[in-house]
């Protein structure tokens, strides 16, 4: 596989396209808006949280965002694996992609926590590229902190 | 046969040993990413090494050979620069870490300074829609901390300043004109004379941003009427195929000689005692410490090979492959060139749409064959709103590019609407 | 046989292309300058030509390979100097373009700074009477612009700070305590574990100036406890065997977060509008515009080469050379140290009287000899004013300086005084 | 000769030992304070012009200078020079003064005009010492334009 096809994986080009759980929805206890200052890439994103401490759920993660196929797919493959789960799952699905993006393509990840997110491997490879996959990722984080502070 | 290209373009290309360079899979480099910075030719590198290892010392404090020897090459350099830009007086040129610093400086000494050059409340800022940030900023933060206003010419639908508004805009409220002599985005070339005429009627001062101007255009400053040269104009080495770490300022002596200091330390005093200090004159005042001494020697080489390959030559090459790019550009379907469209009115670097495809998945495909174009806002947020964009691709060419290289280009832009299905 | 002299010396002597050169007349080099400036081995400066010649591109927002390349080595060289001076966080370590501005960025920030950061009328800002101009004028310019008061420690006999007056200086009305680590003058080397403590004790920020102890100290910051670690420490690239155009500003990093830009421009900004712009974080909040980029690989390189040569052997080799001059500097006849007679109590840099002879006079006898020494007032003029000299002659060693360079300057000095008659 | 010789001339050292005219003296129209800023040295200058227009004499020149050799003989070269001319006289001497220190030692110098002044040859060759010789003489220079501003 080429490094441009590693990059440009089907179920990248795929989230890319169908953008899952986009739209800005309500309830939401938290609203954040992330820019990557290199290129002007931005994302709004909302979540919703269900309960309270690391067993709450998260109810929904809703997006607005401009950007490349790297940046949308990962905001698309990000809520799709994290909506419904705890928040200490989705923790450790958030912690194994940022392992990932930041080993350089060296780092081993777990298929079965990162599920599609492993696609994005090839993406770690290419320095200038991991701020795109972290974009919306980041925003996640800082939306639920903001959320728990507010609590 | 393409008119106007450099007639020894071979023997150029040999000059900068890193178009030798191959990339990932064995492909050759097609650098078309000039605007951001320029590559530098082996006389430019070599004068650097010469410096650094036969005459290193710090300026002017040092008495000794080598001190002297430092210092003698630290001032040529701002008399190959001076030259450069036909500046009216050497010492008018003062050399800074970048174009951004240059601009700051002339904003931080505005906001200290005394008397009716200060901006105040009541007063006008004028910038433009087209100005790299690094000329928005500096404003912003000068008429927030003066409570003088910041006010701004829009663009033309083709990427042209708005003039009609130029009564409206350059009153006699109107201290300060701030505007790039060409758009980094949008290639625009901006009418300086007239400009700077209009703001010199009502007395304001007038700063250029020849970031991109300096590259390509022969500048004769000296040869400008009174009237039409602006007070202060600014680039950065980089662009000019010399090294990062050090931009000039070049600024009306009268003007600069009334101005507070801008950083404090080391050579820009007169005397210094614990309550208080006096300050030397221009240059010195505004080149606080150590100043960039190893880059000003690769820069005064670097000006002194454009002006041996000949400014006018370089435009004359700059125009042909514009034109060139421009048509083949044209030529790819669902691509959108946003700034003026023809060659005369432009500089080197194009930034375009390509309909479903984003800036970042357009310049990762071209890299993938070798070339180099930047994607994003390019330092130019929002010149980028005001075409409702939130980023591009651009491609900018120096002396150096082919018209083979436009020709890679515009075949991997045809290959990325392939790779990503488009049309 | 002098103890502590570097093992390899005749090693690394060959690293420093610069020491094989001969002056007018075929001398041989001495060079007794790099308190003034270093010389650059040839690792710095193959370094910095195989950036130019393969990977020169803008950092940062550039995707392609190049931009990749040249973004890496970038950050690679923050991380190695962040290792160099044990930076907690690597993002703490911020390019400038010299110590100088690094200085009066913080003087700057704290200037437009919001809320109890900035010093105010009735505020106090503390500095000492051995600094460098590079670190009054800032604070002068500082207190003038927000109405604090500028007080300063002065010197005893010796050249050691007066301490004597400590309680009165650093008082709950004290907002910034800065002063130098070692003196560019005296040698002295400042108790910083001391001061920064009492600092701390009443809140308020310690800058230290580490432009003379970056290069002979080993400095440690995460190993400090928190209470006596300074706020910001500065130093400049020339000094420690990097190139020109690049110093460092290491700031706490929850400090740094809360203060103002200081140069807008660049990648400095998070997004601009035209009214108005939000900012990036740290570093990049502080560096507007193109950086240094070539300077900083340079730099990187420079301080990879002092640690792989040891800190720990460089200071044993500058306290034995110091130890060899001040016995040699002794010998001659009307000759007055200032500062600190005793190796330990200092570093590597020794200023001197001779009587009958004008320091000028002294440098230029001896740069007849191929002994290059700095004369003047080294940008410290009020302590030359506190010791009740206008210049004196300074010879300045470093890790390349042999014991027979020391013999060349005292021979040089007696030849000194036969050729003026004096004595 | 050595260049160290040829810069210290046995007529330089000898000014700067005998330092001509030293001190600062009344009457006077104008003072000056000049600084050499690399170094620190300083010359605090007065002159008394005797008349108007350039045909007035060049009554006194007194001066205060702490410097080096160089420095403090070119202030009493100059002072044994001027003092006595006219205005013009002077202005010829200055030029020409200020033509070989210019000239990186490679002008003619007329030594009719200069006189002891030819001394300074040798350091023009010297470019860090140009600026030693020339403190006084701009301070001269100083002088004069005030004191004919303020008349
Ligand atoms: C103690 C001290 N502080 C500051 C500086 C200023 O360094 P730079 O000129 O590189 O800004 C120097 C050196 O000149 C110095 O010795
Ligand atoms: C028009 C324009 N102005 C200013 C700058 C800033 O130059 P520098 O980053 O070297 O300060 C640039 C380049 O980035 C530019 O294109």
């Amino acid at each position: 596989m080429s490094d441009l096809d590693s990059l440009y994986q089907d179920v990248i080009l795929d989230h890319a396209k169908r953008k899952l759980n986009a739209g800005l929805r309500e309830p939401f206890e938290a609203e954040v808006h992330h820019v990557n200052p290199t290129c002007g890439d931005e994302v709004t994103l909302r979540v919703h949280l269900d309960g309270e401490g690391p067993d709450a759920t998260v109810a929904d993660i809703s997006y607005d965002a401009l950007g490349c196929s790297i940046s949308t797919s990962a905001a698309s493959v990000m809520t799709d694996l994290l909506i419904g789960r705890t928040l200490s799952e989705a923790d450790t699905v958030v912690q194994e992609f940022l392992a990932m993006m930041r080993g350089k393509g060296q780092y081993e990840p777990d298929e079965d926590v990162l599920e599609d997110a492993v696609a994005f491997q090839g993406t770690a490879r290419l320095s200038a590229r991991v701020k795109c996959a972290l974009l919306s990722w980041m925003a996640y984080q800082d939306a639920v902190t903001r959320a728990q502070e507010d609590s | 046969m393409i008119q106007g290209l450099l007639p020894d373009l071979a023997v150029v290309r040999k000059d900068f040993p890193i178009l030798e360079r191959t990339l990932a899979g064995g492909v050759p480099l097609v650098y078309l990413d000039s605007a951001n910075t320029s590559q530098k030719p082996q006389v430019v590198i070599d004068a650097m090494v010469d410096h650094l290892e036969r005459h290193n010392a710090n300026i002017a404090r040092a008495m000794h050979q080598l001190g002297a020897e430092s210092t003698a090459a630290f001032e040529e350099a701002r008399d190959k620069v001076a030259a450069f830009i036909g500046a009216p007086s050497r010492d008018e040129v003062i050399f800074t870490k970048n174009a951004s610093e240059a601009l700051n400086l002339v904003a931080n000494v505005l906001t200290w300074a005394e008397g009716s050059l200060r901006p105040g409340p009541g007063d006008r800022v004028v910038i433009t829609e087209m100005e790299h940030h690094s000329n928005i900023v500096p404003w912003q933060l000068l008429t927030q901390r003066t409570g003088a206003e910041l006010a701004w010419f829009g663009l033309t639908d083709e990427g042209h300043l708005d003039l009609s508004r130029v009564d409206e805009l350059i009153d006699e409220r109107t201290k300060v004109v701030a505007f790039t002599w060409v758009s980094n985005m949008l290639g625009t070339i901006n009418p300086v004379a007239e400009l700077t005429r209009r703001a010199h009627e009502i007395g304001a001062i007038v700063v250029v941003d020849a970031s991109q101007a300096a590259p390509q255009l022969p500048i004769d400053l000296a040869a400008m009427p009174e009237a039409e040269r602006p007070d202060v104009v600014v680039f950065t080495g980089h662009k000019v195929v010399g090294p990062t770490g050090i931009g000039v300022l070049w600024g009306r002596g009268d003007l600069l000689s009334q101005l507070p200091p801008f950083l404090g330390g080391g050579e820009m005093i007169e005397t210094v005692r614990m309550e208080r200090s006096t300050y030397a004159g221009i240059p010195h005042r505004f080149e606080a410490g150590t100043p960039p001494i190893v880059e000003a020697v690769g820069l005064g080489a670097a000006v002194e090979y454009l002006a041996a390959v000949g400014l006018e030559d370089i435009r004359r090459h700059e125009h042909a492959i514009t034109e060139y790019a421009l048509e083949g550009l044209a030529s790819v379907p669902g691509l959108h060139v946003i700034g003026p469209k023809v060659a005369e009115e432009r500089g080197g670097a194009i930034s375009f749409e390509l309909d479903g495809v984003h800036p970042h998945d357009i310049a990762q495909v071209l890299d993938s064959r070798g070339v180099a174009v930047r994607a994003g806002h390019h330092c130019a947020k929002p010149a980028h709103a005001r075409f409702g964009v939130q980023s591009s691709t651009r491609m900018s060419s120096y002396l150096y590019t082919t018209p083979a290289e436009i020709d890679a280009l515009i075949d991997a832009l045809n290959y990325t609407r392939s790779y990503f299905k488009v049309g």
